[in-house]
């Protein structure tokens, strides 16, 4: 199994942990991971990107230009990704600040209102880890046990107090996801 | 007496929000916007026009160099 | 005619009513700096000082390697890139050759104060007839935040992330005092940005330091400019310039130190 | 097994300089690595092992104090990113010449001149040439992986101390800012001031009670005695590269066509190899884990095992391929694909120039 | 017929400084060279020719006053030896990158680090591959008579200015300090400011009125933009490996065996050649005068006109032979012969390497 | 008991009456320095301090490159050459690793005030507990008497054949003065060795910045010399010393500058 | 009263002649020799030996350290 | 015709000199010359040597191993040069100062008496014309009046008043000349 992942959207939306976690996770079921930010003046602007493999083999490139999945939280983001899924891939976004909206059919596209939902839940930091249910719930490629183990080990001990509530936002995240 | 009155223009998509701008101001004139602009930046706009004075402050002091005064004098 | 009270504000935006407006000096470029940052303000002043000694045509200007690495992208004069820490180098080079120019340079505090201590010094030694503007925010602000030669006491930053111990790490510098010193600077000065009358201050201090240059007189003119890096510091932009006045003012003072060749006395 | 994490390639190589006992990091902050000496501030390696680190106020101070630690006989290490090893060279000839033993880790990014930040491998002859003046050769050691960051901190030290040498590792902003799996390798204590005395001798670290002073020089105003130093250098580089090349293939027992990356270009040329191999075509990849000495060997075994063309993939104009080219003379093919600046490949294009420069051409 | 002098090496290079209408000079004193600024200090350049002299506060500022003056479209200059070149490996990726002419001599000393004050070849490399970051190449000439230290001035600088870049000059302290019959050419006058902005347009000194203004950077963050700037740089070397090449060709018609050597050590190489003549041995000397780009097609030559060994006799260890070999390949017979450290060859061991290792070998 | 008067001088001339002899501490070979230079008279008092401070063991010197690029040569303790201008640094690098040893530098006028600039500035701003002693002779001897930054004005040199223009060339710089200035320097001194009674001061301080060192005094000792270069001067050694006396001292003054971290007042 | 007196001795090859130790002395004990030692230098040496007090001076400015000094101290 | 000199001894000798004034003779006769000091600090102790060479045809190394004629002015370049004329070459030295006299039978031997000959024209300082002069006598490789174009071109013209007193030391150099 090897599942190449890019993840993208805003510097502030949790871009980069996200992608750490699931990263963290694999590790967790002794896979191979890597995880690639895009790095530069050029994510001053706002932007941030990260490339994600989750491996049972030695992985080879950790930049990629084609990938299984794609996880899309910005417009700018999805005129750069959407060409860039597989075919037969996926593509999950959140709807929240998109305009022109993905149209490739030889895709599966999902859509997780990630913004809305952690608002709801009134916490807007736990934003990124909704998303992150969405995907497990399209791509189960890590356990849920091995994602809270990841989050364990990548949150610094002041933080595992709100080890609870991430896994709220990945149950919430799992619960909401729909093809659109 | 003379009377002035100033007015500014704001390059809403060139302001970032910083909002060194409003402190500046003698008499309060700007606030950051509750809206955002295209970059997502609360930009600067004139929340009290009739007390500007056009003293220029605000647009000495921006750092981005995104306002522009104006100001007329009147004998009363 | 109206009464000035009942003037709409469109009234006024007209362009016989224009008392301000940026520098054409300035390109149209967005500044890559950070909401806030003094970098833009600091330009924008230069700029309109060379505007109004018009010296546009007989200027060339060198940026430093910092966040100001692309100060020629926004400033609308010739200008070089020098290598990081060698601009007073690279303006003397300029100079020496072109004696009738405007030459300055435009330096952060790692830039200035670390890597081109050596050519700062020899400089101002050598009492180059330019203009070095020093921006002091008391951090590497392009390479993400680490300790710069001013970084005050205690600060932290991303490589004194425990406070500047200056048992370890050293004392902050205080350059242009060191500078001030030499026979080779003229006019010294340190000034802020972050308040309409500072901004002000600071603009007649750049153009008496271009005058000087223009009229000849021997040696480096200096002017400091103690600025924010909110970025750096973590702050937003307006508690950097508060967390400035309190912290930064102190160590490093405002004023004028050197004027005309002597040393203010304090 | 040692602790698992999941750590960026410019941590690894940090926490490892830790781990192995490193007595002194010298330092000036350099995108794309500068959370080389971030990590280490703030891990407290003092605090940890005794490690000394310091933000010197160049890259000029920095391979300095390099010189005046190594030649105590202490481990000492410092980071930087090309232009910040270009001011470097100097002291890297110095360090050469005196026979002092360090680590010099150079996180490459796109040039010549300020260029960019991005990743690149655009100082491969700098390198393993020499940037600095005079006949000297630097071990190269060429990460591929968080883990390599890791590991080849202790390997390159071994190097360095037992041939009295600096000693290079080569990666690049790829390899710097990715985060991958890595198993840290436990602890070293770091020696006590005895062992270093005990075990280097030739440490400048205060005269032996009733002992001859040492010094460490790189001067010799006598040409015939310059000369026999030279000869002496040049009999260690022989040993070196004798000895110590270090290489990794994969796929090469059945493959037609080779090609030849080192860090984070192999990273991506073994995708494309796999790309190749699901078209049918039989492409191995020959990784030189040590630039210099260059694995010049395994180059004409695989010649004589049959290879019918060479490709270098570098983020470079051509470099490694002259020594590619050196080896292999006329015997077979051999060409070059780079890209330049901070770009990097893509697996497909090298595929693609695969077809077009070795099979195709 | 110019003036005839009997000049060192450097003093001739300093007064040819003058004579080519150089601007500025920068530098800092090194030994074997410093009687380069020093004669330039003693000749009063400004009240000859309003050239600018300055001693610089190390060779780092040297290069960096360079950058600036060169610039602006004024001819600047500097010369070193090897350390204060090792310095300067920063500054000339700049220069390279920002593409900004300019004349860099360096009067080789041996090495490495302090080395000492004898004349070597051992910076071969260091200037031929680049010591500096970055993909970039310098045009290289080395003069090998006190005659080609002066006529290379002027040389040099339309190298430098035909393709803007920065052109290094290697010679050694036994060229530099030797006496020669010297011609000096006549003295050209400076360009005028005004000449200088019409001729160079990209000069940064001073926008023109109602123009553009002008940048000299280094610097492109965006990497696809730096990688367009590293394909225009090297079309500029291929154009110069294409038309720029300069070599000699000493007793070659009906060589069976050629010496290749530069500089110095082709003054040592020709009287090998003449004492190998006079025991029956047809021996040529191939010169480089461009170091790079290199004579490859001149080596490819001689090998179709029969000549069965090349012998690179350098003042250094193998650097220049490794160019031959990259032309040669497994065609014929290639040795390298070198000196090391700063020890002249004798003639009489170069034929006594000649017979053995190529010859007989 | 013979009468004193009658005393022969091989009678005189016994072990047991022996009051001055070269330290140990200096080794045997033959100095490489022109006769008449103060190279010499400063290495071996520096020697004498740190054999009668009992130091022998613990010493790492670094030796510039200058006339002095030797050092290493005569002093007899563990010694390392550094990269011109680069001694401090290198020294840093040394004490930072081994903060029980005693580490000096010993540095010309180029070597410390030219291209080391910024190692000298940083090093003693940061407060490295190393002693650094300048040899100032306005001059580079080694390389055939060169302009230093430290030369006089008017004075010639070779790259000064008509005597320094301070207008073109710069002013001498008075490094010490300089970091003296900065608070990571506890004790800065400027003697002489020309004379007994300069020698032995010159002494006194070498052993007062050794101490300083020893008891851990936070921050550089340094020392500067002004010495002859009578190669490079082109004088007698005798001459030199008379031409020392009457145009560095009065620009260089001799004496000290800052005693336990506190500047003297003038 | 104490009487004393002193000797040096000067290393004859080792000297440079360059006479710095000529009036350091204060006794003016100290002569450059007419003759050269192997290396051509005019040599140092106790013109007037009977005035030498041993006081060190002559050795302590030698640059080439070359001078040893030896003194006796007797109550008369 | 091609002849290499060594001209070897103590730096105040004006060794340096009398080999420029030898190059710069050839040049006013059109020859090709060379002349190359050894330098650096094996020089500080006080020795000096130049070799010149001065040909018909190109030169090619300004170094040798080997000289046509040795002029020998202190034992330490006797030491060190003696061996170095070829086999029917030329030494010529000055006997002050020498301790060792040459041996070899395969040369032939001059000396000349310049240090006293100059003294005995109250001037030292014309010492190595003096020596110039025996050598132009066994050698005449350059014309005299090219000789003395050649100081013109090599003294700075406030030099000029003394070329008279030079040209009568080559004259007394030529004189006194002898066989040994
Ligand atoms: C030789 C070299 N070393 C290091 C760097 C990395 N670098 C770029 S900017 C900078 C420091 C910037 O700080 P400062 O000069 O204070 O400017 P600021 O960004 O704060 O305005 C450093 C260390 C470099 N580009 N070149
Ligand atoms: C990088 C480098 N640049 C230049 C030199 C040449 N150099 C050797 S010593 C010296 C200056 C010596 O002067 P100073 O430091 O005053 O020492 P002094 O000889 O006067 O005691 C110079 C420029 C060098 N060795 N290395
Ligand atoms: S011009 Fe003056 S009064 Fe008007 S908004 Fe600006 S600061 Fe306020
Ligand atoms: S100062 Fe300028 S950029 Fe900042 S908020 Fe005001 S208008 Fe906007
Ligand atoms: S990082 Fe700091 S200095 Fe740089 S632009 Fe941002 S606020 Fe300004
Ligand atoms: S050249 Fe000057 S500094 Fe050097 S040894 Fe001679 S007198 Fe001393
Ligand atoms: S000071 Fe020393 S070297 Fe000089 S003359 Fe006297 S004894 Fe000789
Ligand atoms: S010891 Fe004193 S008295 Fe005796 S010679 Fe020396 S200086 Fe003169
Ligand atoms: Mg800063
Ligand atoms: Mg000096």
């Amino acid at each position: 199994m090897t599942e190449e992942i890019i993840i993208a959207g805003f510097g502030g939306q949790g871009v980069l942990s996200m992608g750490k976690i699931l990263a963290y996770s694999g590790i967790m079921q002794d896979q191979e991971v890597s995880w690639m930010p895009s790095y530069g003046p050029e994510m001053r602007g706002g932007t941030a990107n990260v490339t994600v493999i989750v491996s049972d083999e030695r992985i080879s490139s950790p930049t990629l230009t084609c990938y299984d999945t794609a996880i899309i939280l910005n417009q700018q983001s999805m005129d750069k990704f959407e060409s860039t899924v597989k075919p037969g891939g996926v593509l999950i976004y959140d709807p929240n600040g998109i305009t022109h909206f993905p149209t490739r059919t030889d895709i599966t596209i999902y859509t997780i209102e990630g913004a809305k939902l952690a608002a709801d839940m009134g916490n807007t930091k736990i934003f990124n880890m909704v998303v992150l249910g969405a995907y497990l719930k399209v791509k189960p490629i890590v356990q849920l046990e091995n994602v809270i183990k990841g989050l364990k080990k990548s949150l610094p001990e002041r933080y595992h107090k709100l080890i609870p509530l991430n896994e709220d936002a990945i149950t919430m995240g799992m619960k909401n996801v729909v093809t659109s | 007496m003379a009377k002035i009155r100033g007015a500014i223009v704001v390059d809403v998509e060139g302001c970032k929000g910083c909002g060194v701008c409003e402190p500046a101001c003698p008499t309060d004139v700007i606030q950051l916007a509750k809206e955002v602009n295209g970059k997502g930046y609360h930009y600067a706009y004139m929340e009290s026009p009739e007390a500007c004075t056009g003293c220029s402050n605000c647009a000495v002091v921006c750092p981005d160099g995104v306002i522009t005064v104006y100001r007329v004098k009147l004998t009363a | 005619m109206s009464d000035i009270h009942t003037l709409s504000v469109q009234d006024i935006i007209k362009p016989e009513n224009l008392v301000y407006e940026k520098t054409k000096l300035m390109t149209d470029k967005t500044l890559s700096y950070c909401p806030g940052c003094g970098h833009g303000t600091a330009h924008r002043l230069m700029m309109e000082a060379i505007e109004e000694l018009g010296k546009e045509n007989d200027t060339i200007g060198v940026a430093p390697v910092g966040c100001s690495v692309l100060a020629y992208e926004f400033m609308n004069v010739d200008m070089q890139e020098a290598a990081h820490g060698r601009a007073p180098a690279v303006a003397t080079g300029i100079k020496r050759v072109w004696p009738n120019k405007l030459v300055f340079t435009y330096q952060g505090d790692g830039d200035l104060a670390a890597i081109g201590t050596g050519e700062t010094i020899h400089a101002c030694n050598r009492g180059e007839q330019i203009v070095m503007v020093f921006i002091n925010n008391g951090i590497y602000g392009m390479t993400g935040g680490q300790m710069a030669p001013t970084t005050l006491p205690e600060m932290k930053t991303s490589t004194s992330p425990y406070g500047r111990d200056v048992n370890m790490m050293g004392n902050p510098l205080k350059m242009t005092e060191l500078i001030a010193q030499l026979p080779g600077t003229h006019y010294v000065t340190r000034q802020a940005v972050h308040t309409p009358a500072a901004a002000r201050k600071t603009k007649r201090a750049f153009k008496k330091a271009f005058q000087n240059q223009i009229d000849g007189k021997p040696g480096v003119s200096f002017v400091e400019v103690v600025s924010n890096c909110n970025s750096g510091w973590k702050m937003t932009p307006i508690d950097s310039n508060k967390w400035m006045e309190e912290n930064m003012f102190p160590f490093y003072e405002l004023g004028d130190i050197k004027v005309d060749g002597k040393l203010i006395e304090k | 097994m040692g602790e698992l994490k999941l750590m960026k390639g410019n941590e690894a190589l940090a926490e490892a300089a830790i781990r192995a006992g490193v007595d002194g990091y010298f330092g000036y902050p350099i995108t794309p690595q500068s959370e080389v000496i971030e990590y280490l501030m703030a891990e407290k390696p003092h605090d940890r092992t005794g490690m000394v680190v310091l933000q010197a106020e160049s890259e000029v101070a920095a391979i300095n104090m390099l010189y005046g630690a190594g030649a105590t006989g202490k481990k000492a290490m410092t980071s930087s990113s090309s232009p910040g090893i270009s001011l470097m060279q100097e002291g890297l000839s110095y360090l050469a010449g005196a026979e002092i033993p360090c680590v010099v880790a150079n996180i490459v990014r796109g040039g010549p001149g300020l260029g960019d930040i991005q990743p690149a491998q655009s100082d491969y002859f700098q390198s393993v040439k020499g940037g600095g003046h005079g006949d000297y050769r630097l071990p190269v050691l060429a990460p591929a992986s968080v883990q390599e960051m890791s590991d080849f901190v202790p390997l390159s030290f071994d190097l360095a101390f037992k041939y009295r040498t600096p000693v290079l590792i080569v990666s690049d902003g790829l390899i710097g800012q990715m985060m991958e799996k890595v198993e840290l390798f436990d602890t070293m204590p770091r020696l006590t001031d005895e062992e270093v005395t005990a075990r280097y001798p030739w440490g400048t670290n205060g005269k032996p009670k009733g002992g001859e002073r040492r010094i460490m020089t790189s001067l010799d105003l006598d040409p015939h005695k310059l000369e026999k130093h030279n000869f002496h250098l040049q009999d260690k580089y022989r040993t070196l590269e004798e000895d110590e090349v270090k290489y990794e293939l994969i796929d090469c027992d059945d493959a037609d066509y080779v090609i030849v990356a080192y860090g984070s270009s192999s990273r991506i040329a073994q995708k494309s190899i796999q790309l190749a191999r699901k078209e049918g075509i039989k492409v191995g990849l020959l990784r030189p884990i040590t630039l210099w000495p260059f694995p010049k060997k395994q180059i004409n075994a695989l010649i004589k095992q049959g290879v019918k063309g060479f490709l270098s993939v570098e983020m470079s104009a051509g470099q490694m391929v002259e020594d590619i080219l050196l080896t292999v003379g006329d015997r077979t093919k051999v060409a070059h694909f780079g890209r330049y600046g901070g770009v990097i490949h893509s697996p497909e294009e090298v595929l693609e120039a695969l077809k077009q420069k070795i099979i195709g051409g």
